[in-house]
């Protein structure tokens, strides 16, 4: 069953990738959430992964779970950031917010 | 005790001029200047002393039986031969002693010896050389003690080494101690009348000139003129009283000071502080040499007393110098067979810790030597005899007590004192020394034409004679002569003084003639001090030794006669007798040409000769009483009183001769040329004395057409052989040279080494300091600067891009993969 | 486990897994935001299939409900609230588009050695850990004894040690979520700010 | 009196003193001034009084040990003996003295009054210490108050001097710092690691250093004693120093600072490197006959009247080191030869130093009273003072007699025990520093001759030139009549410091025997 832990891995990286390309190409800041959303999904799959093929079992599910609940904190903040952020800036371009440059 | 009686005789004419001294020198600080109270009191001090030490020599010749004198009634043979058994028997007494103290003492008086060597000043021990110390009786009147000695005061121990004041008290001391308290009191009492026109409270002096032109006008300065002879009296009296030779050299030293003081007493005048320095400087060089004899002696004697130390019970502890020199019977000094050097302390070798010790040869003619050396300063012998004469510039009785009569001639006496230690090199270079000297100083004394001038040289000469009568073993020929040239000497001072105060003071003898006539008693009594001085004589009614004649001709004849004793035992020292039978000549020619020109003839200064007038009877007494010792102090020549007192206590040894690589006559040679020489001596004086008066006397001769012609060695003459200039540029000038060198070496040198160092030292720090500012600092600044500039370059990095961040950390993570997967492949 | 049940869980985790990957693409690629949240449904959901056949059922379930539910529905409201269209583009540069491309890549590949390079742990004889003392997927009952500070699976083997679960994670996790929504509420709250001193920061 | 007190009184009673003048109004001068005079006689008196207790016979006088620092080994420890005795009574006659020649300051009394007080408390402690780290306290807190009262109240060039003072004995200082850690570490850091009288007995024993060891640590302390001796070539300080300071503090630098060199050398170099002394005993000697004659030759040639006395300072000084270095062992046996001859040169040295003290303290004074009347010191311009001023006049010449080592004065007996004590060392050395007295003889005279006789005076400030008054006659006075008792009656002198300074040289020559057995032992194993 390793190809399967395999396939598994190798789908997280895929969504970890496609995750992190989104964050760094999408100005749009629902984009960069979503992108964010992807990674944590990698990761979760990694975690479900590791939970059914190797001696991690229950953990690996907790972490999963806490994963899902925190991205789904994380989601409601961030997009109260973006909500507030298009409030200031009539924007979502994530490269407007650019006032922290040195 | 006969010892202690004459220690505290004679240590009260000692003391006495210091007290004098004490109070005289603060007399002018309570008392008027126009008080003579001063001079009373130092006439009465010295005045004091004189009695004490005549009555001394009155108690040492009861103690001796009058032994001494007694001989002259003996036939001149008897004499020496009695003299040499007396001596023997001292010698003899000696061992008596010794072995006397031992039978006699137990061993507890052994222990006391022990422990009484170091002796407290109140304890003092009077030290007879005799065992039983029973002086007074008559029976052993002619093996009775002649010196005493002993301890006054300890300075100093150290470990077995002690120094200490001692006295030491023979006939020779005593006879000193008489002639010079007598002499001084005669001076002191014409200084009364000298020095008058110093009782004022304006004196001015003519010889001494403000820049402005004008005389010094000061206040007179009479009481510290006789503070000043009362302490010279105290320094004269304590060198001839001392009883080891570091105490001579204590009080040499001092009555070099009082010399001085006393040349410089008019210290505005330049030439005077000037020939002050000179003769204190000069003594210093001839104390430099005293100095090195002192050092050889201590280094290998241990002790630098005359005689021996004894303990309570008279028993002997330690010898003394004199005692420490082991001589054969002949007089020889012994070598010991082993070492090849002397032996010390082998004549009575009371401490056996001595008996092993040795000193070399050569270093004993070193010793000997360098405290001759401290007498040829001393003595203005040659070649250190050019401060005598500038001392002149002291006020003429200082220049008869000082100049003449008593300290230039402590050189003569310390000569004779320190007889035993002098090898037969030494004596020869005293003798040769001595007649450098008499005919250097003669020839100058000829042209000179200064009172004053001229007696200095006569004195430098009969000085010279002294030494030269030491030097050929005419031990008391030559003390003989110093005796009576002190008193014949201090006659003409005084009386060449009472001139110049009669003349106000004008020295120059052009000036002067024919004074006879004004002062009559100054003239008569110079006349016998010239005479005296000549050497001239009548041969005498019993026989050609004995001849009617004042007292230089007995002494100067008695020094010609060693001389020519010892050119016949030497004939390759052949000048020895043919100089000073010369000079002697000379001396007769300049001392009646100094009486001819100034109290003969007629007037060469009418203003002088006007002015001048006979000296008050305060001067002139005391020429008188000089005049009459200077005549007959010597009576009856080697055979009388006089020169027996002297001799009295001489060196055992010196009656024998000793014969050698340097033949020393003894008394029995010396008298048998003694006749020869005595008439050789007398025609040199007569021819000397004939001259004089073709010249000066008569004017048969133009003396100046002579002068003229020889006017080359006239003019070497005047200019005294030219050894103040040759003395200037070798001596002094490089003194100051290297004086002047050393300081700018101190400055230059030492400081610029240390300035320099500073320099350097500031130097360093400032490219420390640049070194700290440019490159510490500066690196220091580059480092923030790079930092800053490299968070500015970086800031840009920082774009606020969330996406570029995402990008960066992405190329981040490729790169680390990469990085981790090139180092660990695999 | 059998062989059918292993071949129809190949071919279904084959199907889900190329849904997912694609789907991911496809959120890179879209252009718009809607349709970014479109694939991105796809993707998640997919997701959760995977999970199933993972024999993840609970978190299967929550990922479908928490995030298909709950959070993309979040998103599409942020793109309704935050767009004066739907259809928003807002584009990159290409050049960030390739170089994003171009890192994508290369970051693959990492990741793709790296999993070749792990040699992973054999995998647990018998009974996989999750599956002990439940039936097989049925992790609802342990994870929630889990979270209860109970652990089955591990407590029932050893048998003496209690107490591994997660309960105080599990309450962090509680207060952390209720602070989260406050603050979200807090943030999201309306409040329509003058624009100065956002043209202020502007500049 | 316990000698504890007495001892602790001597060294704290001028600070005490120092410290209550704080109480005096700024601005009587005159009060203060009369204090500072009382407290330095206070001084003296009791160390006369230490004097009438001390029993030369007895050895050494130890006041009881106090702790200071006892964790390095370091304690008060205070103590008198023959040798030091004399240094102290010295030290208190001519502090009082120079306070006394002190009212011509009339610049920041109470500082000047201050420091002097100090400047006496540091000398006395250096006499009196017995601890090393404790005589090394002294000698640099007698050297700050000195750097002031130069630097502050002395002539045109006065920072110039002070600063060449200071660094000089700062950089002898460290030398000895140098040498006393040796000994520290030596002695293994004890109870005794600072103790002179210790160190000094296992010096003798031998079992302190290494004869090698032994050089090293006699040089350093040499090199910082001779300093302030002066020796030739590190005396050029002094001219300067003399020369700028104000004449009451040349009277205490030429009075007693300089004699700290030699106590230096007397009381720690010698018995605490026996083997180290013998060993530079030659180069010791040769270094003072050259400061004698050198010393002569340039004051000779000075025209500057202060700057001559110091000069002569420098020569006379080199009869100490001469004195004190005349020590010849038989260099087999290590035998000290001649030992009564060493002692001589021993004891000369040390009256040497308390003669000096007397007429260089009073030459120095001399130039002083004058200076103060006419304000300059050019000998070419002086001449005829002693005619205006006779009792003065009078007074320095003796006082110059007494430098010029006349019999009857104190220098003599100094000079001349000093000099006839060398032959048995070295006779060509001998007579070199015998040549001394006739250039002695010369500067002293030519100097007198400038400026005491002659027709008149040369100089401005003729008006001013008014005879000396009742305190400068009185402090002439004592030194005067000291100069002659100790002229005329040494002994009072020599009897207390004989058996002290016997003991030193015995245990110093037991010490310097014990080194070349050692040496002869390592020789014969290496030869093995």
């Amino acid at each position: 069953m390793i190809a399967g832990l395999q396939a598994y891995l190798l789908v997280g990286a895929v969504l970890f990738v496609c995750g992190v390309i989104c964050m760094a190409t999408k100005r749009n800041g629902i984009g960069v959430l979503m992108g964010v959303e992807l990674v944590l999904n990698g990761a979760n799959v990694n975690f479900i992964a590791f939970s059914k093929y190797t001696a991690l079992g229950l953990d690996a599910q907790i972490f999963a779970l806490f994963v899902i609940v925190l991205a789904a904190a994380e989601a409601a903040v961030a997009l109260a950031i973006a909500l507030n952020f298009y409030n200031n800036h009539l924007t979502i371009d994530v490269d407007k917010a650019n006032r922290l440059k040195g | 005790m006969t010892g202690e009686t004459l220690r505290n005789l004679l240590m009260t004419a000692w003391l006495l001029p210091l007290l004098g001294f004490a109070i005289e020198i603060f007399g002018g600080f309570w008392g008027s200047r126009k008080s003579r109270v001063a001079a009373w009191l130092a006439v009465a001090c010295i005045a004091t002393g004189f009695l004490c030490s005549a009555s001394a020599l009155v108690v040492w010749g009861n103690a001796t039986g009058w032994r001494v004198i007694a001989h002259d009634e003996h036939h001149g043979d008897e004499h020496h031969g009695d003299e040499h058994h007396g001596d023997e028997h001292h010698g003899d007494e000696h061992h008596a002693a010794d072995s006397d103290a031992h039978a006699a003492v137990n061993m507890k008086s052994r222990n006391d010896q022990a422990t009484t060597i170091g002796m407290e000043p109140g304890n003092w021990v009077t030290t007879s050389v005799s065992a039983d110390g029973n002086v007074a009786d008559a029976d052993h009147s002619h093996d009775a003690p002649t010196v005493y000695s002993g301890t006054l005061y300890r300075l100093a121990t150290f470990g077995g080494l002690e120094l200490t004041l001692d006295y030491y008290i023979d006939s020779l001391t005593l006879v000193m101690f008489t002639m010079v308290t007598f002499i001084a009191t005669c001076i002191h009492l014409f200084a009364i009348g000298y020095m008058s026109d110093e009782l004022t409270d304006e004196y001015v002096d003519h010889f001494a000139h403000l820049s402005d032109g004008h005389h010094v006008h000061r206040p007179g300065r009479f009481y510290r003129f006789f503070a000043f002879l009362s302490l010279f009296c105290f320094s004269m009296l304590g060198l001839v009283l001392a009883g080891n030779i570091f105490q001579v050299f204590i009080f040499w030293e001092l009555v070099g000071i009082c010399s001085f003081l006393l040349i410089g007493f008019y210290t505005e005048r330049k030439s005077a502080s000037d020939a002050a320095n000179k003769a204190f400087i000069m003594n210093r060089v001839g104390d430099f040499g005293f100095l090195i004899g002192l050092m050889v002696l201590w280094t290998f004697f241990g002790t630098f007393k005359f005689g021996e130390t004894t303990d309570l019970s008279g028993h002997v502890v330690e010898a003394g110098l004199f005692q420490m020199l082991p001589r054969s019977e002949g007089g020889d000094i012994l070598l010991d067979e082993v070492s090849g050097e002397v032996l010390i302390g082998s004549m009575t070798a009371p401490n056996p810790e001595n008996s092993s010790r040795t000193i070399p040869y050569s270093l004993l003619i070193v010793a000997g030597l360098g405290v001759f050396a401290g007498c040829i300063g001393k003595s203005a012998q040659f070649p250190l005899q050019t401060w005598l004469p500038d001392a002149m510039e002291g006020p003429t009785p200082v220049s008869a007590l000082v100049h003449s009569a008593t300290m230039v001639a402590a050189g003569v006496y310390l000569t004779g004192r320190f007889y035993p230690m002098f090898t037969q090199e030494v004596l020869l270079t005293i003798a040769y020394v001595g007649c450098i000297t008499l005919f250097v100083a003669a020839t100058i004394a000829v042209v000179a034409t200064d009172i004053k001038k001229v007696l200095a040289y006569s004195t430098i000469s009969q000085l010279g004679y002294m030494m030269l009568g030491l030097g050929v073993f005419g031990w008391g020929a030559g003390l003989f002569h110093l005796v009576t040239h002190a008193f014949f000497k201090s006659l003409m001072f005084l009386c060449s003084g009472s001139v110049i105060h009669g003349c106000h003071h004008e020295q120059e003898m052009p000036k002067m003639g024919g004074l006879r006539h004004k002062m009559p008693i100054t003239a008569w009594t110079m006349l016998v001090g010239v005479v005296a001085i000549s050497g001239l004589a009548i041969p005498g009614l019993v026989g050609l030794s004995s001849f009617f004649a004042f007292s230089g001709f007995h002494s100067k004849d008695a020094v010609v006669a060693t001389a020519l004793a010892f050119v016949e035992a030497n004939p390759a020292h052949f000048l020895l007798f043919i100089v000073p039978l010369i000079t002697a000549g000379i001396t007769a020619f300049y001392m009646f040409r100094l009486w001819f020109y100034t109290f003969a003839g007629s007037p060469r200064d009418q203003h002088v000769y006007d002015h001048c007038h006979e000296s008050p009877a305060i001067m002139t007494l005391p020429l008188l009483a000089l005049s009459i010792f200077a005549a007959y102090c010597a009576w009856g020549g080697e055979q009388g009183p006089l020169y027996g007192l002297i001799t009295g206590d001489q060196p055992a040894y010196i009656a024998h001769g000793i014969a050698g690589s340097v033949t020393l006559p003894g008394h029995d040679a010396v008298h048998e040329v003694h006749g020869t020489a005595g008439i050789l001596a007398m025609l040199a004086a007569f021819s000397g004395t004939l001259v004089a008066w073709v010249l000066y006397g008569a004017g048969w001769i133009n003396p100046g057409e002579i002068q003229k012609q020889l006017s080359g060695v006239h003019g070497f003459l005047i200019n005294k052989w030219h050894f103040d200039e040759l003395y200037d540029s070798v001596f002094m000038r490089p003194m100051h040279i290297v004086g002047k060198f050393c300081a700018w070496f101190d400055r230059t040198i030492f400081d610029g080494i240390l300035h320099g160092a500073a320099k350097v030292t500031v130097v360093v720090s400032r490219w420390d300091r640049l070194f700290d500012e440019t490159v510490v600092d500066g690196f220091v600044n580059v480092i923030g600067r790079a930092t800053h500039s490299a968070g500015l370059s970086l800031k840009t990095i920082q774009t606020g891009n969330l996406r570029q961040y995402v990008m960066f950390i992405v190329a981040g993570v490729v790169a680390l993969f990469a990085v981790v997967l090139t180092t660990f492949p695999g | 486990m059998n062989d059918s049940n292993l071949l129809g869980g190949q071919l279904l985790f084959a199907i889900f897994a190329l849904a997912t990957c694609l789907s991911a693409v496809a959120v890179v690629v879209s252009q718009t935001v809607v349709r970014m949240a479109f694939w991105l449904v796809i993707s998640l959901g997919s997701t959760a299939a995977l999970f199933f056949l993972a024999d993840a059922d609970f978190i299967g379930a929550a990922q479908l409900i928490i995030y298909v539910g709950g959070t993309l529905i979040l998103l599409v409201f942020g793109v309704m609230l935050t767009a004066s269209s739907p259809y928003l583009k807002i584009k990159s540069s290409p050049g960030e588009t390739i170089i994003g491309g171009l890192l994508g890549l290369l970051f693959m590949f990492a990741v793709f050695s790296s999993l070749q390079g792990v040699e992973w742990p054999a995998p647990p004889t018998g009974d996989s850990a999750v599956t002990a003392g439940s039936p097989e997927g049925n992790t609802l009952r342990p994870l929630g004894l889990a979270l209860l500070g109970a652990r089955p699976d591990l407590d029932l083997h050893d048998g003496d040690t209690l107490s591994t679960g997660y309960l105080l994670p599990f309450e962090i996790v509680s207060v952390h979520l209720l602070v989260v929504l406050i603050g979200a509420a807090y943030l999201a709250r309306a409040k329509r700010k003058s624009a100065a001193p956002a043209e202020g920061l502007e500049s | 009196m316990n000698p504890f007190l007495l001892l602790s009184l001597l060294i704290f009673l001028p600070l005490i003193g120092a410290l209550l003048l704080l109480i005096f109004d700024e601005k009587n001068t005159e009060a203060m001034r009369f204090w500072s005079l009382g407290v330095t006689l206070v001084t003296f008196i009791m160390s006369v009084v230490l004097w009438g207790q001390y029993d030369p016979a007895q050895g050494m006088l130890l006041a009881d040990v106090a702790d200071w620092v006892p964790s390095w080994n370091v304690y008060y420890r205070l103590g008198v003996d023959g040798i030091s005795l004399p240094l102290v009574v010295l030290t208190g006659l001519v502090s009082s003295l120079a306070m006394a020649a002190s009212w011509s300051i009339t610049k920041h009394v109470r500082g000047y009054l201050i420091l002097f007080l100090m400047l006496e408390a540091g000398m006395m402690g250096v006499f009196l210490s017995l601890d090393f780290f404790l005589f090394y306290v002294f000698w640099e807190v007698m050297l700050l108050p000195m750097y002031f009262l130069i630097g502050v109240w002395g002539g045109p060039r006065r920072e110039y001097a002070a600063i060449k003072f200071f660094l000089y004995t700062l950089a002898g200082s460290v030398l000895m710092l140098i040498a006393m850690l040796m000994f520290y570490f030596v002695s293994g850091g004890t109870e005794d690691s600072f103790n002179l009288v210790a160190l000094a007995q296992r010096a003798s024993e031998g079992t302190l250093m290494s004869p090698s060891m032994q050089i090293t640590a006699f040089i350093l302390l040499f090199i910082g004693f001779a300093i302030k001796l002066p020796a030739f070539p590190v005396h050029t300080w002094l001219p300067d120093a003399h020369v700028e300071a104000p004449t009451p503090i040349s009277m205490i630098l030429a009075g007693v600072l300089l004699k700290m060199g030699g106590y230096g050398i007397i009381r720690i170099a010698f018995p605490l490197c026996p083997y180290g002394a013998q060993y530079c005993a030659w180069a010791m000697v040769a270094i003072g006959v050259f400061s004698i004659i050198y010393g002569a030759f340039a004051a000779l040639a000075q025209t500057d009247f202060k700057r001559l006395v110091a000069y002569s300072s420098v020569s006379h000084m080199g009869y100490v080191l001469l004195g004190l270095a005349i020590w010849k062992i038989n260099e087999t046996t290590g035998e000290t030869l001649n030992s009564d001859y060493w002692q001589m040169g021993l004891n000369g040295a040390m009256f040497q130093m308390i003669a000096h003290g007397v007429s260089s303290t009073g030459m120095f004074f001399m130039v002083g009273v004058i200076y103060d009347r006419v304000h300059h010191r050019d000998l070419n311009k002086f001449g005829g003072l002693m005619g205006l001023m006779p009792l003065y006049s009078g007074m320095a010449a003796g006082l110059f007699f007494a430098g010029l080592g006349l019999p009857g004065l104190c220098g003599f007996i100094g000079e001349v025990f000093v000099v006839i004590s060398t032959w048995s060392f070295s006779p060509p050395l001998a007579i070199l520093a015998a040549s001394g007295v006739i250039l002695t003889a010369g500067y002293i005279l030519w100097a007198l001759q400038r400026v005491y006789l002659g027709a008149e005076y040369r100089g401005p400030h003729a008006e001013d030139i008014t005879p000396s008054n009742g305190r400068e006659n009185a402090v002439a006075a004592i030194l005067m009549v000291l100069a002659v008792v100790l002229g005329v009656y040494p002994a009072v002198l020599f009897d207390v410091m004989e058996p002290s300074i016997r003991a030193m040289a015995e245990a110093s020559a037991e010490g310097c025997q014990n080194a070349i057995f050692q040496l002869d032992q390592l020789q014969a194993s290496i030869q093995r």
